[in-house]
């Protein structure tokens, strides 16, 4: 359905993806993993049509969107959020909401019962509400957009544990009974392998492993070397 | 034979444009009138737009036209600031500079090479008020607009006023660029005064005023309304429109004035620009400006050294469209008849109608000293 | 980056000598031009110290003839009054005009950008309307008269050429321009530019921000005070037009379209923009703005940050790292 | 009241409207204090920080800092006694480099910054320590990149050098490790940890990796108010902590590290 | 009494009208527009010269300024404000200003430098007795014609999507087209409608104000006081500060002339030292 063929990307002059590919099938999702500042951002970024793309192209279902402008590919299914949230701080919870929304299953009410805080809050402004509130409610404007394909960048980042174990089920759920697929993509490697079929690994704008998200998940000794990541870490 | 340059320094831009637009009209109808040459001399205008009062840029202007452009004589100038700043540079460089329109007073005295064309505010103000007092108006308002000008009508009005025995019984200053004057307006309606006198710098300021006047009914109230003749600048006479009709001014030219002379200079006026601009007292000034350059050289015999262009200038006197002027000998200030006049239609036009008029008057306030 | 030629401290140092070379070179490349020259130097100035305000300490304001024609004002009436010394009289027009600026930087300091921008609006035209009501000091409309300005250092007397104003602005701007310098490369300056960054960051490390731009409000009205005396003393006239929101604006103009926040963008936008403006006018006295409009939206569309900001594209310096 | 409390607030609460976001909190910070604040999303953490920094002005109640009332202070007052913070949402320079950044937060901790007679060059010493700072938490290799074009987890850490640079007493950290990758946070926190021993330390993380391994106490704070305090074993086991916040999370593992770490 | 507070709230309610489009351009979509003058004289010059040369009526007349002006900012938005939305207000400020500068020259050179001849038709002119008072038509008119707008324009902006679109975008466009939103063409229409404004109050300022082309440079700062006293960005807030500053200026004229030119920018240091963000501030503000 996605197909990231080639692409090398980056902001002005500077190259920050560099012959990146992967592709991702109907309702199966991906996660992207990697250090700080390998260039996740900016693939889900270049998804968006915000950085500016050198060379190779962006596939989507049969057409080709390199050089779409941003609400065409909003329209064509993806669904963004974003990584610092970047909710609307002039518009309440609810316009933030109602602002985005196109047809489909998700609506207001869909959105406020998956996030019964955000009904709570649905009169304050954006710049009102805490971190996590912020998070859900970027979360809940991108579903908004009744989306094919949700990119997820950082999505638990400031979600309380609760929150974070539950909304890993939402999302696995989605895929399953809704056909939606996902990018994921997470600081927390453990978590988002949970989450996903398939992941594949950064570094410095290039794929350095692809594979089925279990496999990864249980090398233990691949992960410590593509993300150091110790075992005792792990939580749950 | 060399050209005789002359700096033009005037406002060619900017929302006093049509001062620079019509000091070119009279410049040019003279020039042509004259087969482009003054005292046998052909005659290059180098023109500096100023863009309204600036007295920094018109300083430098001079300086330049002085300079580099090696001009014998500098003219134009229509606001006061400018005129001062520029005096300086004269009285440095001893380079002749006939003002044009800066109406403020000291202007000539500030340095021994200015004479002035135009007018002084005082000048055509004084007779304003002799004129009321002569009407049988004891009691006056005045509106001014609060800037020097306005002040000094303000001043000059007040003065010639009480000298008569009237009194003024009230007074305003409204800012500059008053966008509403029904504040004003309503004032003076509630006031009740006997008659209204105001000053104005001609462009957006008179029309506005008037057309609160007519809105509220001022002249069924029974108040009379006189100005002096920038309220009707014959350049805004047809946008201002039926509010000014009946207006009494006080002003140094018409461009109704029925002498041969004027009726010579509007019509051939015409036929160089268009019905659509009329001259006015810019216009004039600067024709007179010309034709008192081109006099003086005829008496230096061509000399256009600045000590001997002042001494020809002079007590020079010539018949002017606006009729018979003079340049005072020890003021070098203007002397000239100031005419009262009524806004009326005649032909289909806004005109100002002269009906009365004093002779030879000088700058009330250099006479006081 | 490709394109970009990285200019090392030497390198930098070396073409602001030859900036000041060439701008005193033009003594004797433009003898009749020297007023000109003069007056560009001056609002070079005028652009610098609005720069400190705006570029650097980022207090948007559209007022800062306020402060230029206090110096002005300051200035004139000393040499109206009987005190034509030129450098004390710049001296005394400067901690006037700081005084001024540091008594008014109460009203601005605090506030959005909207906000500060309309006080500096209004506070500008009280004081032009002021200056207006005082005619009896100030001239009025009608402008300050009477100015005798000695000569400089008793030696140089103001001539018609504009040879001493030349000399002594392109010193005195000079001086004050590294006196600018020297305080936005001090660690008080780069106060200044965190504050432009993130007023709530520097709070929390603990600085006194209003302090601050107090401090540096006061500092851009006093060289601001110094422009203006020096035009003053060099024009020996002070007209009411040097207070009030056109020069105010025409400044603001000369300052972005040199780039703010770039040191050098003012006197860069001074160059360019009154020798354009000269030029335009020269050539079309009647429609010079348009051209001159042309010519700011060209330079708009063609390279944003004005002419400082296209130039920091071609070349890369070095922050200071040590 | 002894003065041996770093920082105490006594009944201390804000409301937004009708809606209070911070109510009746009591809480204390000793001198050397490793304190957790956790709690749900919207809780109030991230107020409660704004009000002890002075961000907000409390509605009710009052602030100590050792034996100084500190409510009526303003923030940078607060900051220059020794009250440093990060912010959840990153609140940096974003035109300046890191090392600028980290200089400018030094040279206003020693009151250098209304220095405008000596260029920056010349204090030698400011620039030396920033970069101690920096290598210390590894930004040394991007000291001049602009902050802009730094990544997200790179201005967390530069977040944390700031609060860091003004060499607090007491610091307040709001999720400091959020966006940082886990090794790294692990690290950073034991930077943190490694301070010296009499700054008290506050912090928000919802990492519980975190929380139970550097904390040897927790506050819960849930709507506004406390929950219950205590130390991370006695937390991470309370039934009503994980109804509402920790679910199936399993912490038992950290708690029995952090014991060992600070028993 | 009553008159003059009548008085000021209509000179109140021209302020509104030629200021309410600023507060879309400059406030909602937070360009700093100054060339706002030159779209109220677009207006101003479509409606005098549509009715002095072509005999058109004063309400047909009126239509054609909002047109005139919408097109003449669509084709400019088209060409260079979309540049320049996200860049630094001050290059905003030397765009506009540039704009400013031709369209005064355009104007002097296509209409000459003096002002517009207009003339109200017969029936605005004068005065109609209200109880007591004689109050001026035109005056009635404006009033009528602002609360017209003001009610026109709280109906879309702020009941319907589109406001909230608007909003969104503007607080910011890169996250707006990543959720959909059609920045560029919400843009377009918004400017235009902003401009469309402009010019119907630069018609309507006919019956009050002389037009010459140095208009948008006359009357900025006023537009820029009704706006950032009112708060930028809503359509209530300039409504209020404009009847303030009306009432202000014409009382403080009438009651204390001598302080004529001080009083409305006194109200306004005041007014934005109380109120930094404006009487009405715009939502969701840190
Ligand atoms: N606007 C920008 N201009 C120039 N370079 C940028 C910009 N934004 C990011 N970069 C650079 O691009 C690289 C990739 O950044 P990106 O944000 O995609 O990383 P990331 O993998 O998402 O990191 P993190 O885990 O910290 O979120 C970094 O080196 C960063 O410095
Ligand atoms: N200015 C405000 N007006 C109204 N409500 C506000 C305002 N600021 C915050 N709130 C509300 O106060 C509550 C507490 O917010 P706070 O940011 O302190 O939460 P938090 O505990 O830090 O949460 P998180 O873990 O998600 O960051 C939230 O529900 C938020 O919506
Ligand atoms: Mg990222
Ligand atoms: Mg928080």
């Amino acid at each position: 359905m996605l197909d990231f063929d080639q692409v090398t990307a980056g902001y002005g002059n500077a190259v920050v993806l560099d012959r990146l590919s992967f592709s991702i099938a109907q309702g199966r999702s991906l996660a992207v993993l990697g250090r700080n500042g390998v260039g996740k951002t900016t693939l889900l970024e270049t998804l968006m049509g915000n950085t500016r793309v050198t060379s190779g192209a962006i596939r989507w279902g049969g057409d080709d969107i390199t050089r779409w402008p941003a609400h065409l590919r909003v329209r064509a299914g993806l669904g963004w959020v974003p990584q610092e949230r970047e909710v609307f701080p002039s518009l309440t919870v609810e316009e933030n909401l109602a602002v985005v929304a196109r047809p489909g299953p998700w609506n207001l009410g869909r959105v406020y019962d998956f996030f019964p805080r955000l009904r709570e809050r649905r009169a304050n402004y954006g710049n009102q509400l805490s971190g996590g509130e912020q998070q859900m409610l970027a979360i809940g404007r991108a579903l908004m957009t009744n989306p094919a394909l949700l990119l997820l960048d950082e999505p638990m980042e400031g979600l309380a544990p609760i929150l974070v174990e539950e909304l890993a089920r939402s999302i696995r759920r989605l895929c399953e009974s809704e056909g939606l697929a996902s990018v994921v993509v997470e600081q927390h490697p453990v978590l988002a392998l949970e989450m996903t079929h398939q992941a594949i690994v950064l570094e410095r704008g290039t794929v350095v492993h692809a594979g089925p998200s279990a496999e990864l998940a249980a090398d233990v000794a691949l992960l410590d070397r593509l993300l150091g990541v110790g075992i005792e870490e792990i939580p749950g | 034979q060399d050209a005789l340059r002359i700096g033009l320094i005037a406002t060619y831009s900017g929302p006093y444009a049509d001062y620079g637009r019509q000091f070119d009209a009279g410049v040019a109808l003279y020039l042509k009138e004259h087969g482009g040459k003054i005292a046998g001399r052909p005659v290059e205008i180098i023109k500096k737009d100023t863009a309204g009062p600036a007295p920094d840029a018109a300083k430098r202007i001079a300086q330049e036209l002085v300079v580099r452009d090696k001009v014998s004589v500098l003219t134009g100038l229509d606001f006061s600031p400018n005129a001062y700043a520029v005096g300086a540079v004269a009285t440095q460089a001893k380079i002749p500079t006939l003002v044009m329109n800066a109406a403020s007073s000291a202007i000539t005295g500030s340095s021994p090479y200015i004479a002035r064309l135009s007018f002084t505010v005082q000048q055509v103000t004084d007779p304003m008020a002799r004129y009321m007092l002569k009407q049988g108006v004891k009691e006056a308002y005045t509106v001014v607009a609060d800037y020097a000008s306005g002040q000094d009508a303000e001043t000059a009005f007040k003065k010639a006023f009480a000298a008569g025995g009237g009194k003024v019984v009230g007074e305003v200053r409204t800012p500059m660029n008053n966008p509403d004057f029904s504040a004003y307006v309503q004032r003076i309606k509630d006031a009740r005064p006997q008659a209204v006198f105001f000053f104005f710098p001609s462009g957006v300021m008179p029309p506005a005023f008037l057309k609160v006047w007519k809105e509220r009914g001022m002249e069924e109230a029974g108040i009379k309304l006189f100005a002096t003749g920038e309220a009707t600048d014959d350049s805004f006479m047809e946008v201002t429109g039926d509010v000014a009709l009946g207006l009494v001014t006080s002003h140094h030219y018409s461009y109704a004035h029925p002498s041969a002379k004027n009726q010579k200079f509007v019509k051939d006026f015409e036929a160089q620009f268009g019905s659509s601009l009329r001259p006015n007292y810019f216009a004039v000034t600067a024709y007179d400006a010309m034709a008192a350059i081109d006099l003086a050289l005829a008496k230096t015999q061509g000399d256009a050294s600045g000590d001997k262009v002042m001494q020809a200038l002079k007590g020079l006197s010539f018949e002017s469209p606006r009729g018979p002027i003079e340049i005072d000998a020890a003021t070098r200030d203007i002397v000239q008849t100031v005419y009262i006049r009524k806004v009326e239609k005649v032909g289909g036009k806004l005109v100002n109608v002269e009906f009365d008029k004093f002779d030879r008057v000088k700058d009330p306030a250099k006479e006081a000293q | 980056m490709k394109n970009t030629l990285k200019l090392t401290p030497q390198r930098q140092r070396a073409a602001e000598v030859a900036f000041w070379l060439a701008l005193a070179g033009s003594f004797f490349l433009l003898p009749d031009q020297l007023t000109l020259m003069s007056q560009i130097l001056i609002f070079g100035l005028f652009a610098v110290s609005l720069d400190m305000a705006l570029g650097y300490a980022g207090i948007l304001t559209v007022g800062h003839a306020a402060f230029f024609s206090a110096g002005a004002y300051v200035a004139g009436l000393l040499a109206k009054h009987g005190w034509g010394e030129p450098i004390s009289g710049l001296l005394v027009a400067l901690f006037a005009s700081a005084a001024l600026g540091y008594a008014l930087s109460y009203l601005v300091v605090r506030g959005a950008d909207l906000t500060r921008l309309m006080i500096t609006i209004g506070v500008c035209v009280l004081l032009a309307e002021l200056a207006n009501r005082l005619s009896v000091i100030t001239g009025g409309t009608d402008g300050l008269q009477g100015m005798v300005v000695w000569p400089v250092l008793g030696l140089f007397e103001f001539d018609l050429f504009g040879k001493t104003a030349f000399g002594y602005a392109f010193v005195i701007v000079l001086l004050m321009f590294l006196l600018v310098r020297l305080v936005l490369r001090s660690p008080f300056g780069l106060a200044l530019r965190g504050i432009h960054d993130s007023r709530k960051r520097m709070l929390a490390i603990g600085s006194p921000v209003e302090a601050r731009l107090r401090m540096a409000y006061a500092f851009s009205a006093a060289v601001a005070g110094v422009a203006g005396a020096l035009l003053a003393q060099t024009t020996q006239f002070v007209g009411i037009e040097s207070i009030g929101f056109n020069r105010s604006a025409e400044v603001l103009i000369i300052l972005v379209l040199g780039g703010t926040g770039r040191l050098y963008g003012g006197m860069v936008g001074a160059i360019v923009y009154m020798l354009v403006h000269d030029w335009f006018a020269d050539m079309n006295p009647q429609y010079w703005m348009f051209w001159l409009g042309i010519f700011l939206i060209a330079a708009v569309m063609l390279g944003r940050g004005g002419i400082m900001g296209a130039l920091s594209r071609r070349f890369r310096t070095g922050e200071p790292t040590r | 009241m002894s003065a041996v409390h770093a920082l105490q607030t006594r009944g201390l609460g804000i409301s937004f409207g009708a809606f209070h976001a911070v109510a009746d909190v009591d809480l204390t910070l000793e001198p050397g204090a490793r304190q957790a604040l956790i709690g749900p999303n919207g809780a109030g953490k991230t107020t409660l920080i704004n009000l002890l920094t002075g961000v907000y002005r409390p509605t009710a109640g009052s602030i100590r800092m050792g034996d100084q009332d500190i409510t009526a202070l303003s923030c940078d007052q607060r900051a220059r006694l020794g009250l440093a913070r990060t912010f959840q949402i990153n609140t940096l320079f974003p035109s300046l480099t890191p090392l600028l950044s980290v200089v400018l937060a030094i040279s206003e901790r020693e009151g250098l910054a209304a220095t405008w007679w000596r260029p920056l060059k010349r204090c030698t010493q400011v620039f030396d320590e920033a970069h101690a700072l920096l290598v210390r938490l590894r930004l040394d290799d991007l000291a001049n990149v602009p902050v802009a074009q730094l990544a997200y987890g790179k201005q967390r850490l530069l977040e944390i050098a700031l609060a860091l640079a003004a060499r607090p007493r007491i610091l307040l950290l709001d999720e400091p490790a959020a966006g940082v990758p886990e090794d790294e946070s692990g690290e950073l926190f034991e930077v943190i940890a490694d301070l010296p021993k009499d700054i008290s330390i506050l912090f928000i993380e919802h990492d519980m990796n975190l929380v139970f391994r550097f904390s040897r106490r927790i506050s819960v704070l849930v709507a506004g108010r406390i929950l219950t305090e205590g130390a991370p074993a006695e937390i991470g086991s309370d039934p009503r902590v994980r109804e509402v916040y920790l679910g199936n999370t399993h912490v038992a593992a950290h708690a029995a590290i952090a014991r060992a770490a600070y028993a | 009494m009553a008159i003059v507070i009548f008085d000021g709230v209509a000179y109140g309610m021209l302020l509104f009208l030629i200021g309410v489009g600023l507060s879309i351009t400059m406030g909602l979509m937070n360009f700093v527009n100054l060339a706002h003058g030159s779209f109220a004289m677009v207006g101003g010059y479509a409606a005098s010269a549509l009715m002095g040369r072509l005999g058109l009526g004063f309400f047909p007349a009126l239509a054609a300024a909002f047109v005139a002006a919408a097109l003449v900012g669509a084709v400019l938005e088209f060409v260079f404000y979309r540049r320049l939305y996200r860049a630094h207000p001050l290059d905003q400020v030397l765009l506009s200003i540039g704009l400013v500068f031709v369209s005064v020259a355009a104007f002097t050179w296509g209409f000459g430098p003096t002002m517009q001849p207009f003339s109200l038709p017969s029936w605005l002119e004068g005065q109609l007795t209200v109880g007591s008072i004689a109050v001026g038509r035109y005056r009635l008119f404006l009033i009528v014609a602002g609360v017209l707008v003001l009610a026109g324009l709280l109906l879309v902006l702020g009941k319907t999507r589109y406001g909230a679109m608007v909003r969104a975008a503007v607080d910011n466009q890169r996250v707006a087209g990543g959720t959909g939103i059609h920045v560029q063409r919400l843009f377009f229409l918004t400017f235009s409608l902003g401009c469309g404004l402009a010019g119907l109050g630069g018609a309507l300022s006919l019956g009050m104000l002389g037009l010459e082309p140095s208009f948008p440079l006359k009357y900025l700062v006023y537009f820029l006081i009704v706006v950032c006293v009112g708060g930028a960005g809503t359509i209530a807030g300039p409504f209020i500060a404009a009847l303030l500053v009306g009432i202000v200026d014409v009382a403080g004229k009438y009651y204390l002339p001598e302080a004529g030119a001080f009083l409305i920018y006194v109200f306004m240091i005041a007014m934005l030292l109380l109120r930094p963000h404006g009487i009405v501030p715009r939502k969701g503000l840190t």
